[in-house]
């Protein structure tokens, strides 16, 4: 089998003696130029394997293709004032605000929709796992999730798969977990019934001089892969490499039907939780970061790329779950709850040590080296061989046509609404009272713990949710996440503000002094430029809006083709806000009337 | 009046955390020699003689079993 | 001063941590607001580092695989707790705590998923049954308290004759107030051994320590009952 | 190498909330006739040939399977 497999690989020398071999680039969603440069970058054709990670990282989920010339704009418009609580921005795994007492606070959104509607309940869990990974890779505790749900009508067939499971999923593994959850969204549109959206956020905290950015530096530096093992999970475009190239192999060629089906292990998270705590406060780490999207091609290659030097890796030692898996398959697998670390080689046995206490597997994979390459070594013969940089963050960058719908003139048309009489105003509010929209949702917040970990002061019905994160002081964060995608469809400039302002104010009225902002924007196909404009304006609205309310994003997501055929989900722009609070024995609850005699206020006009 | 059994495992490619939880606890427990387990679920149905194999197996695909991730089978027990 | 098994003038009450405990730093911050020391277990050592009483705190104890409690009971932890247990040391076990003292054999029966089959999370209200545990006795017989409820698998079962006789000795400590919320026999939130020493229960009392982070702060009780216990002791 | 399965269901006066849902779920969804829906876990397990039937009950009954509310049953299979 091995000595099959080595046979089989396609390694470096391979691809040179190959040049003219075809590769199913198109069917990794790669585009001809974006292969011919591929090419360019390495001087030949890539191997399989590179073909993987160049496909996976050069997607648009991965590398911000088609955004990233407008999501510049947070940049340029966030001031130095804006900046001076900022520790780490857009770019990092989460961003990083200073809340005072020497207390980093650590946040981010992200979406995993598609995941969602395929396998609800796995789909949702893994989208928790996964922006948990990231707040954990800064070097923070995660102390609170938050979850931002659309689906399509409440009654439609299909939301009753998808409703349930992804509420069960992203409660079970938050519980699990022991994450509370302080708070969230649910909202049915009919636009988004073939395309749910689950966007999860977790916030995480940790002492200012315990930051942990990650980056591979340091000659002679090990990489240890820990977690759990690497198998097929969710690697079913790579599977066309291993069949195209090894026709006739029916082992290979039967893995094309591979459901890309990831499933969650909080337990197993759970646990690399405490062990990477437990290495960053032992400080036998130089840096960690998490295997997400694109495992371990993305984490390679972005530790390599942030560091000084290259990166040396044997893919022989990644403990695997499967039989007989290609370099491709290995490299691209999202196999769930794994990081990666860079470890001096006088810490490797402490830190053995600290994984071996948590029952952790870990493994050396490989080390930093300073040839400003990454190698990848499989039976002894290199497959790939990359400047890490043309994989993480030189990816293709797209200007792709903006434009206008003719139809957002229909939607602006002022209508005469009459005024209603006061029998239409009742049916109005029996209306309203009734509809999904509106309705309590206890049967979604009933199902996760608020109170794991003792610091919950404010969560549901409350505006924002709201944790202590210091326990003599009393000092904590509020969060709220909000959008409305019907404001965002009619204007999204002045949406994606609605979104701010709502979440702005929902952190403000808890008591808590807003300080920082994270997105999440869900949207249809970039190659709609009518989506394209709507994308454009809500991030040109969420920037100035920031500008006017004097607080920085420092971090977000992007999820495109969000859509059913060619109808587009409403552009969904999720913003969350993170507010500081000195003392939460001050915190404001939600709710009038809990004393007689108390005087109601509207403020604003 | 017939009765039914339906064996719901993991599809072998997909992570199966709990039987992974008890493979590993049974060496801790002193028991050696068990090198993989898989958990799955097993349904007993008592049906009446008009549910047909293809209803059985619409139910076994359609309730019991999640076919994204599982496989099952379906099998009449004698009674 | 009060002749404590540790040797100290504050009661030594040990918590312990299973891989995938959630609950343990919790009910050690309950623990200390009633005025007791916390001392933290590792469920890897045999040993109880000299407390007077253990409380099994909540959680998903090996990601709850396989049956709640199943694989923690085995840990080398409970050999010493198993034993103390039989002494007549105070032991508490809270939500996955009870259903790994269920599986260890202190507590008779067990825990099944929720009626309902989904995670319930609410403040719940209980009846307070038996104030003559070590656990109890600071409550009022009847009195009514309100806690969190927080479990996917708090239906509690025995076999007829295990019910019967639970209910004949008055080991129901705490029950379920209106409606029941995962199907509970006897709508039982909470029991005790037949020496009134050990007991379990679903709800989270660590959880109801100050209004600021709970619903009530009527869990403390508890937590002051054991340590009566102990300083009496 | 053996292949065993291991059966655990509830025991028959033992409440089984996740049987009771399916057996009512069905009905609702046009599925008439099954009039009774218990459900338990199955386990696969590969063990080594050492691995005598003694051994086998045994963890069944100390880790598999709560005795106090399930019955199990130990198979080995040809593999
Ligand atoms: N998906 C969810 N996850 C967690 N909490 C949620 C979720 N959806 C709603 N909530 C919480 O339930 C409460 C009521 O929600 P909602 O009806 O949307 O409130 P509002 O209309 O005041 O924004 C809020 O505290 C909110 O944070």
């Amino acid at each position: 089998m091995t000595a099959n497999n080595a046979v089989n690989t396609d390694t470096v020398k391979h691809a040179e003696s190959t040049p003219e071999l075809a590769q199913p680039y198109r069917e990794l969603g790669l585009k001809d130029d974006e292969y011919q440069r591929i090419r360019e970058i390495l001087g030949r054709r890539p191997t399989d394997a590179e073909l993987a990670m160049y496909s996976v990282m050069w997607s648009e989920h991965c590398s911000y293709k088609s955004s990233k010339v407008h999501l510049s704009y947070f940049g340029k418009t966030t001031t130095e004032q804006m900046r001076s609580k900022m520790l780490a921005g857009i770019g990092e795994n989460a961003g990083v605000v200073d809340i005072g007492d020497g207390w980093a606070v650590t946040f981010k959104v992200e979406s995993h929709n598609h995941p969602s509607y395929v396998e609800p309940y796995q789909g949702a869990a893994t989208g928790v796992g996964g922006i948990v990974r990231d707040i954990m890779a800064m070097g923070a505790r995660p102390l609170a999730v938050m979850d931002s749900l659309r689906f399509g009508p409440a009654d439609a067939p299909d939301t009753r798969r998808v409703l349930p499971g992804v509420v069960a999923g992203v409660g079970g593994y938050g519980n699990c977990l022991g994450l509370p959850n302080i708070g969230g969204e649910v909202v049915f549109d009919s636009t988004y019934l073939g395309n749910p959206l689950v966007n999860a956020l977790c916030v995480g905290a940790m002492r200012v001089e315990d930051l942990h950015l990650a980056h591979a530096s340091g000659t002679g530096n090990k990489i240890i892969l820990f977690g759990a093992r690497t198998g097929l999970d969710g690697i079913g475009g790579v599977s066309v490499l291993a069949s195209d190239t090894f026709s006739g192999d029916e082992t290979t060629a039967g893995r094309k039907k591979l459901p890309s089906v990831q499933v969650g292990d909080p337990f197993t998270e759970k646990v690399l939780i405490e062990c990477c705590l437990e290495l960053f406060r032992e400080g036998i780490v130089v840096g960690i970061q998490d295997l997400g999207g694109a495992g371990l091609s993305c984490a390679t290659s972005e530790l390599a790329s942030a560091g000084d030097g290259g990166m040396h890796v044997n893919l022989d030692r990644v403990p695997l779950r499967a039989k007989g898996m290609t370099p491709a398959e290995i490299l691209s697998s999202e196999s769930q709850e794994r990081m990666c670390a860079v470890v001096k080689p006088s810490d490797v046995d402490a830190f053995m040590k600290v994984c071996a206490k948590w029952d952790v597997t870990a493994t050396e994979i490989g080390e930093v080296t300073d040839t400003g390459r990454l190698v990848i070594t499989w039976h002894d013969e290199v497959v790939v061989d990359v400047p890490p940089r043309t994989v993480a963050h030189e990816g293709p960058v797209y200007n792709r046509p903006v434009q206008r719908p003719v139809e957002q003139d229909s939607l602006q048309q002022p209508i005469d609404l009459a005024r209603p009489s006061t029998s239409d105003l009742r049916d109005l509010v029996l209306r309203m009272v009734g509809s999904h929209n509106l309705s309590s949702r206890n049967w979604v917040t009933d199902q996760y713990d608020r109170y794991v970990r003792g610091g919950t002061v404010l969560s549901q019905p409350a505006d924002s949710g709201m944790i202590r994160i210091d326990e003599e002081s009393g000092r904590g964060v509020a969060l709220s996440v909000d959008c409305n995608g019907r404001y965002c469809k009619l204007d999204p400039y002045t949406g994606a503000q609605l979104a701010l302002a709502e979440a702005y104010r929902n952190v403000a009225v808890s008591g808590a002094t807003p300080v920082a902002v994270t997105n999440c924007l869900n949207f249809g196909s970039p190659e709609d430029p009518g989506v394209m404009w709507q994308f454009e304006q809500a991030v040109r609205g969420l920037a100035d809006g920031c500008v006017e309310l004097g607080i920085p994003v420092t971090g977000g997501n992007v999820s495109f083709y969000n859509q059913t055929g060619t109808t587009a989900i409403l552009p969904t722009p999720v913003v969350g806000v993170l507010g500081v609070i000195d003392d939460v024995r001050r915190r404001i609850p939600t709710g009038i009337g809990a004393e007689a005699g108390e005087t109601l206020l509207l403020l604003g006009n | 009046m017939a009765r039914v059994v339906v064996d719901v495992m993991p599809k072998p490619e997909i992570l199966d955390p709990q039987g992974q939880a008890v493979a590993k606890a049974l060496p801790r427990l002193g028991f050696q020699g068990v090198t993989e387990v898989r958990q799955g679920k097993r349904f007993e149905l008592e049906v009446d003689d008009s549910v047909d194999d293809e209803t059985l197996t619409k139910i076994a695909a359609d309730l019991l079993a999640n076919t994204v991730i599982e496989d099952f089978t379906v099998r009449r027990i004698d009674a | 001063m009060s002749e404590l098994a540790s040797g100290s003038s504050a009661p030594k009450i040990g918590v312990i941590t299973f891989p995938g405990t959630l609950d343990d730093q919790d009910a050690a911050r309950a623990v200390k607001y009633a005025g007791a020391e916390a001392v933290s277990l590792w469920h890897a050592d045999a040993d109880l580092r000299g407390v007077d009483a253990v409380i099994v705190p909540g959680g998903f104890s090996y990601g709850d695989y396989l049956r709640c409690g199943a694989i923690a009971r085995f840990a080398p932890v409970m050999g010493p707790v198993i034993e103390a247990a039989g002494k007549g040391m105070p032991i508490l076990g809270i939500c996955n705590g009870f259903q790994i003292l269920c599986e260890a054999g202190l507590l008779p029966g067990a825990l099944v998923r929720n009626h309902e089959l989904h995670f319930v999370c609410r403040d719940q209200w209980l009846k307070v049954e038996n104030t003559s545990t070590a656990w109890s006795t600071r409550y009022d017989k009847g009195a009514e308290i309100l806690i969190p409820l927080k479990s996917g698998e708090g239906g509690y079962v025995a076999e007829p004759n295990t019910l019967a006789e639970l209910e004949g000795e008055g080991r129901v400590v705490f029950r379920y107030v209106g409606d029941n919320p995962n199907g509970s026999l006897n709508n039982i939130a909470g029991i005790t051994d037949a020496r009134g020493r050990v007991v379990g229960l679903m709800p989270h009392p660590e959880h109801a320590i100050d209004a600021l982070t709970g619903p009530s702060d009527d869990g403390l009780g508890m937590f002051f009952s054991a340590i009566d216990a102990l300083v009496k002791a």
